[in-house]
């Protein structure tokens, strides 16, 4: 029984916290992207402009939400709910660490809620799920260009989940285990997999780049040619619900790659796992906002081509070369 | 304990409805989808009696129906898209000429 | 290896290959990162003084006397493009005859004003000048309606003032609406 | 008891779903109707302890093959297969079929010695990856090889078919 209750309350807590990741995180995206482009950024709710989610939260909640006349309202509203769910189900099997024991109570924790046997198909299958929202979104708008953005990023989608896929294989082919407590604890003392695979690493994060829809490719939303993409007719809480799938996305490709590649918990250990752990995620979505703010976006053939004839072949080939050597 | 009946009960009904799908509907879309459905129930049945049978057989023919069921989607969208391009008919009342 | 055939580039595909050109993007940009800002903290902490030429809020000048410069030519309100310069002249009660006529209205409507600073050019007497004032937002349509009285007043910044600084400023707001107040001590230059 | 309760409610809302895909008329709302469907037949695939099935069911079909189908859809312009009219007067036999397939299916699946056979106690088979993995490469490794040729075919097959005509 108080198993059962330990899970729902970290259901509650990981969803939480989760649902609270993109305030700072729409604070710290602008402050990099003003201070890369010499720039203040966000200065004057609050002291340094901290305040400013909270300003940008309330304007979301009170705006009118207008659904255009045309479109399938049903759909149309339901799009960025559908968006969301997978983004916040991947957290079901991600683990943070090790167990710990709760200081007061002396009771042992698992800072995981479930260690499941399928865990990087789980993870791989769910994340898949969100380009649902995208779709939807835009084909529900009844409107060119949140279309076009639906169409894009189901064909990046496809393309790109297959060299994300095989860019793991490797992974779970030196650990021998899919689930992801296996694979960091394979990791334990700096057998980091990226010393390993690094051409995995690679496919990994480029492909990953694609799947979370951050520059230099994010073509479904791409303000240059397509306005805002799949949710330029989306105003108030249900374009919140897109940018919050966006940095819950952002956040769990960050994990991801922390776990699969970096290690997760591992480190020296003057500090505790979780705060190992805690650190290279933070500095995995730096460099993903960093990137966003230093390269421009590729065009949608080249992300095809990018993506059918580079990363698949490359992932394919590693794969090769991984089998061959563990042989 | 859920019997192993109510599994196939439920794959059944699907396989029905399914397969009123495809002699109702005149739209190839719909009809595609309901022979997914149909494969889908076939799996249901196969993994049930993997379960109660405890052998193994009928998830690895699962993991076949999965595969070929994909590949036919595959296969007969492309087909759809040739066929749109060529006639832009969605109904198959309308596909008739064997000249594409 | 037929290098030699094809004149292969090792140098460019190793580039490729280890995406050495994007890394040095990412350096440049994290330089940036950490560089100085250049953004100026307006409205709070700092304002722009503009140059002199700059073309702001319209002043009225008295010569040294203190004697209003304007003699009610009306040849502003002739020039003005918009029409939004309203002027009434009338005699001068002292008597000395047409060069003492003085304006009896002079009004400027600023919501209408777009500042191309003709009326400037066309006065005769250099009365008119477009002055540096350019925190004109107002909560109310009167208060873009300003008369002779309001233009009288010498502006904050001096005349004389060369321009083109950052200085420190307050912001304040009350009923008429938002005012920066500068602090000419503290004065940068914005490059 | 609670796993009866389960299945109650993953059955009725696959069936549910799955007559929604039959019976709407805007294909879109179709594959929505299918994505609840198949999301059903996986919580059903993990209910019988074939967790790898039920991640193979989502990852593929309804994270790849129905992307594929509304990606279609999209591309095709709907509003005239929306009017369709879809159950004709003609068809009524079709219908009259159906439901007496219905009625004995019922009645073979509840008179056969199917209805009987309960869940096993403790089983051999843990439906886990390796297991799965284990028999799908060395048993089953031809169905398997066939498998991949097949959709080697189809991806060629795909490709030459979205191609724009030569001429």
């Amino acid at each position: 029984m108080i198993e059962l209750l330990l899970i729902g309350i970290k259901v509650v807590v990981v969803t939480l916290i989760v649902f609270a990741l993109p305030l700072p995180l729409t604070y710290i995206e602008r402050k990099v992207a003003g201070h890369i482009q010499v720039r203040l950024g966000p200065y004057r709710v609050g002291p340094h402009g901290i305040l400013q989610p909270f300003a940008d939260m309330i304007k979301l909640m009170f705006k009118e939400d207008i659904v255009p006349a045309k479109a399938d309202p049903w759909l149309f509203r339901i799009a960025p709910v559908i968006a969301m769910v997978p983004a916040f189900a991947v957290f079901a099997t991600i683990p943070f660490g090790e167990k710990v024991t709760l200081p007061i109570v002396n009771y042992e924790v698992n800072l995981y809620i479930s260690n499941m046997d399928t865990g990087i198909l789980y993870v791989l299958a769910i994340a898949g799920l969100s380009v649902y929202g995208i779709i939807l979104g835009g084909w529900a708008s009844n409107s060119k260009y949140p279309l076009l953005g639906g169409l894009r990023s189901s064909a990046q989608m496809i393309s790109y989940e297959l060299a994300l896929s095989f860019a793991c294989i490797g992974v779970v082919m030196i650990v021998n285990s899919l689930s992801l407590l296996d694979i960091v604890r394979a990791q334990s003392g700096w057998h980091w997999n990226i010393l390993y695979q690094p051409v995995g690493f690679v496919i990994f994060f480029i492909a990953g780049l694609a799947e979370i829809n951050r520059i230099p490719f994010d073509l479904p939303e791409d303000e240059g040619t397509l306005g805002a993409g799949y949710h330029a007719e989306y105003s108030s809480m249900r374009f919140a619900f897109f940018m919050l799938t966006e940095y819950v996305a952002m956040v769990s490709m960050s994990i991801l790659i922390v776990l699969l590649f970096l290690g997760g918990w591992d480190g020296p250990v003057f500090l505790p796992g979780i705060l190992w752990f805690l650190l290279k995620v933070a500095m995995l979505i730096y460099i993903i906002i960093w990137t966003r703010f230093t390269f421009p976006r590729y065009r949608y053939d080249q992300l095809m081509s990018i993506g059918w004839k580079i990363l698949l072949p490359l992932s394919l080939a590693n794969i090769l070369i991984t089998g061959l050597i563990i042989i | 304990m859920v019997p192993l009946s109510w599994y196939i009960i439920l794959s059944a009904l699907l396989f029905i409805i399914g397969t009123s799908g495809v002699l109702l509907r005149r739209n190839i879309l719909i009809i595609l989808m309901s022979v997914e459905l149909i494969l889908n129930s076939v799996n249901i049945n196969l993994v049930a009696f993997s379960y109660f049978l405890q052998d193994l057989r009928g998830q690895i023919f699962s993991i076949f129906v999965i595969t070929i069921a994909a590949a036919e989607v595959a296969i007969a969208l492309g087909i759809l898209i040739a066929l749109v391009r060529n006639k832009a008919a969605l109904n198959v009342d309308e596909i008739q000429t064997m000249k594409g | 290896m037929n290098g030699n055939h094809h004149n292969f580039d090792l140098k460019g595909l190793l580039k490729k290959v280890f995406f050495l050109d994007l890394i040095q993007g990412l350096f440049i940009t994290f330089n940036y990162t950490f560089s100085k800002t250049v953004t100026m903290k307006y409205p709070d902490e700092e304002t722009w003084i503009p140059y002199r030429r700059f073309r702001g809020l319209h002043t009225l000048n008295r010569n040294k006397e203190g004697k209003e410069l304007c003699v009610g030519c009306e040849l502003c309100q002739k020039s003005c493009p918009t029409q939004c310069i309203t002027v009434v002249p009338m005699q001068d009660t002292t008597g000395k005859g047409i060069a003492d006529r003085v304006a009896y209205r002079w009004e400027i409507n600023l919501l209408r004003c777009m500042f191309c600073g003709l009326c400037e050019d066309a006065c005769p007497t250099e009365a008119l000048k477009l002055g540096r004032e350019y925190e004109l937002a107002g909560t109310s349509m009167q208060r873009q309606l300003r008369t002779k009285e309001e233009l009288l007043t010498p502006q904050a910044i001096p005349g004389e003032f060369e321009g083109g600084v950052i200085v420190k400023a307050r912001l304040e707001t009350d009923e008429t609406g938002i005012k920066i107040v500068p602090d000419m001590s503290v004065q940068k230059r914005w490059w | 008891m609670a796993e009866q309760m389960f299945f109650f409610v993953f059955a009725i809302l696959a069936v549910g779903s799955a007559i929604a895909v039959v019976s709407l008329r805007n294909p879109v709302h179709s594959v929505i109707s299918l994505m609840v469907c198949f999301l059903q037949m996986a919580a059903l695939f993990v209910m019988l302890r074939a967790p790898f099935i039920a991640v193979v069911q989502v990852f593929v079909y309804v994270g790849a093959v129905l992307v594929l189908f509304l990606f279609v859809i999209m591309m095709l312009d709907i509003s005239k297969a929306g009017m369709e009219r879809f159950v004709s007067g003609g068809q009524l036999w079709v219908i009259a079929l159906l439901g007496v397939l219905v009625i004995e299916m019922v009645l073979i699946v509840s008179r056969s010695r199917l209805a009987v056979i309960t869940a096993p106690a403790a089983g051999r088979l843990t439906g886990t990856v390796r297991e799965v993995g284990e028999a799908l490469f060395t048993k089953y490794i031809l169905p398997f090889e066939v498998v991949s040729l097949i959709l080697l075919v189809a991806l060629l097959g795909a490709i030459v078919l979205g191609r724009k005509e030569l001429r």
